[in-house]
């Protein structure tokens, strides 16, 4: 295989490895839709008081669950239209398996999101009942869901390492 | 004899990158799907409310639907405006 | 002595990549059915709010179908109007 | 000597592609189970409302069956009107 | 010296897509074991309405079923009446 | 020198699809596992109905086993009386 | 110069199957994970229906062993008695 | 010049065959968390039936663990006394 | 011309394998946060009982930790003590 | 002419097998979140015992980190100190 042809299989891998790195997208998907139903279920049972304060612990938690997905993307973009294995100097199938790794590690994002999208909706679900006890509870919130980001973190990392760091060298 | 170039290993990887993408959708199907389910079962509860349910459902949906939409917008770009082969043909200068 | 060439890669795959979309499937038909199971229950707890929790339900469900569609779209894409081996065609010039 | 070439590639991954679409009956197979669940409890509580609680049931399973049957669907193509290899003989003029 | 020809390729990814199609077997074994849990459920709690219980519980299940039984013909149909090695066999004239 | 042949690859890709179809099997053991914790709920609350509760939670597990079988069949007939391979070798004359 | 021959292809494959056969392993692991903590929350509120509690959860989690039992099986048989291997000599005569 | 032989393909596949075995373990890790859970819940609730509680929990989570070392004794198998290669080496007579 | 012989491609795909192992640790991940959902809820709801809820939800977690330590165990044999590559050694008589 | 040595395998291998230990993030990830939105819950009813709460929840959550870590050591490991290619190196003694 020639040089030509191993810069084309460093393209062709990362053309998968954006399309893995997108399988992240059902975590928010799952997460915020949990928020949803929670917070749509506080809007009917307390609509006078817990309606409005339940749909913006919704939104806020929901924002943070959309990290994941949105670490996706730009690490799908980045390959697609700003690959930086394509110019690197080494062995194409290095450069290249670099971009399904990236594209796998990216998956770990579905995890956080999940989780997250699930304390917005417990959130939601308190506050709506409690309407009083909102900064406790999203304070709660929010530091559980720092908690579940981590995992998200790492992969991302490896990802950017696999992208962007010649370890091998 | 006519063998596998590089453009085209490029363009079949890319119709295996946007099947990969569409996977996303499992994620909005399931969870717009349980939003769906809280908001029939606080209609029947409180059918005076269905208006504010209803809006708060589809809000949530909403924001739920993003990352099936990053999915499509990347299984898009890979189909009709594949940037992964326009660099290549700039890289073997055609 | 006939070999694979390009053509056949790009179609193969996209074959792989069709059949990769539709797993998107799986989230709609896991939300909309709690979305079924909870109209149920709703019906037969307030039996005189059918018509809103049913109503409730499907206007859910809609939501919930998209990125299954989505996910056919592609597939339809990649089996009858393959962009990428009609790029693959005019790169190669023929 | 024969050997592989793009016709046998592009069946052969129709029917890696007709088994992946497949994978999308995870879904229904779940939300389904879960509305029969719900039903059943529904009508254990409820008996007098059976009727309208089947019927909520069912329609809301039919919705949940959808990307089951287009899974169905792109699988059949792939097996019986295989597009893909119709446009490869019409690429390579035979 | 025997070499792999495009009918084994066909066949060999048709056991590999028989075996892909099974997976959606997951759903209705999820589905309708979720059905059966809350089925027992529900005779427990109400023992006298146990038979509309377990009818609605089969139903339910029977709809669950299907995506299941699609799994399992696509994979007989590769296994045994596959239409994908008959269209190569036509394709290459023999 | 002996080589791959059109045999061998099919009778190998038959132990991955007779691996991937077992795969359904995770469904039937949530599913199952399910209404066994449910079964033993219901138990618990309502001693004098145990009966009842453990038949109906073995007729609904019973129903859930149906698509492990399927795969478990689907896998059999792979390792034991693989039609692909006997069709093969139909087609080669052998 | 020893190269890959079609026996190293089935029995590498079949590696490959077994490892996949019990990853049905999953299901039976969270339903009767599931069974235990129901079990264990129905012993906590009557410790007086505790042996009647435990048999049920106990014959729940037979049940829902059984597809976790034949990926294990397909896997010895893939590792142990391999039919597959057994058919290629049979076929090419040795 | 050194290549690839059957030996080598077959201990390499071991390898992944190994690793996918060990994904099993993702079901145990779920189920019996969840009795954690529920153990946890009941313990808080009833602490007088701390014994009772306790014991059904780790009664139900030793079941759930089965399969998990299902996977764990394929693994080793495949990877320590590996019967694949022992094979080969009868068939190829070394 | 240095080419891929048969260690390299053993010693490769034990990376893949140990990959594939850890991803066991799913399980633990779901099953232990799980259990420190409901202990959270419980001390809530008796304080008093903290000690015996935390206790009781750590001993079930670690119980659920053992098929993530399993997966690990594994990828270390792989990474640090490959049995295969070292049989491969003694096969081909290095 | 730039060729695939053992050297380059092993190493790509390693990138991919790095990415999959990763995913075993997903399971800290849904656990812990789940640990969150029940700690909110519990804040949200018995505000005075949010200290107790919180300890507790981030507690289980500390545990159910472990085995992303676990995934994450072994990337770091094949990324940075891969002991296979190590390995490689010494056998073919260089
Ligand atoms: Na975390
Ligand atoms: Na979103
Ligand atoms: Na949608
Ligand atoms: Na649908
Ligand atoms: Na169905
Ligand atoms: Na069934
Ligand atoms: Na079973
Ligand atoms: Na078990
Ligand atoms: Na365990
Ligand atoms: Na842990």
């Amino acid at each position: 295989m020639d040089e030509l042809t191993g810069k084309a299989l460093i393209l062709g891998m990362s053309a998968i490895g954006a399309g893995l790195a997108m399988i992240a997208g059902i975590g928010p998907g799952v997460g915020q839709g949990f928020a949803a139903g929670k917070a749509t279920e506080a809007v009917g049972n307390n609509r006078e008081h817990g309606g409005k304060p339940a749909t913006l612990v919704m939104l806020l938690g929901a924002a943070v669950a959309e990290t994941s997905g949105i670490f996706s993307l730009v690490v799908a973009i980045v390959m697609l239209f700003a690959n930086p294995l394509v110019t690197r100097e080494g062995a194409f199938i290095v450069l290249g398996a670099s971009a399904l790794g990236a594209g796998l590690a990216m998956i770990a994002g579905m995890g956080p999101a999940i989780g997250q999208g699930y304390a917005a909706g417990k959130a939601a679900e308190a506050v709506g009942k409690r309407p009083k006890l909102q900064s406790s509870v999203v304070r709660t919130m929010l530091l559980g869901q720092a908690v579940a980001q981590t995992t998200g973190i790492y992969a991302l990392i490896i990802a950017l390492i696999l992208l962007f760091v010649n370890v091998w060298a | 004899m006519e063998q596998i170039d590089g453009k085209a290993l490029i363009l079949a990887c890319s119709a295996i990158g946007a099947g990969l993408a569409m996977i996303a959708g499992i994620g909005p199907g399931i969870g717009q799907g349980y939003a769906a389910g809280k908001g029939a079962e606080a209609v029947g509860r409180q059918p005076e409310a269905q208006a504010d349910v209803v809006r708060t459902m589809l809000l949530g949906a909403a924001v739920a639907e993003t990352t099936g939409i990053y999915g499509l917008i990347v299984a898009i770009i890979l189909l009709f405006a594949n940037p992964l082969i326009t660099r290549y043909m700039d890289l073997i200068g055609q």
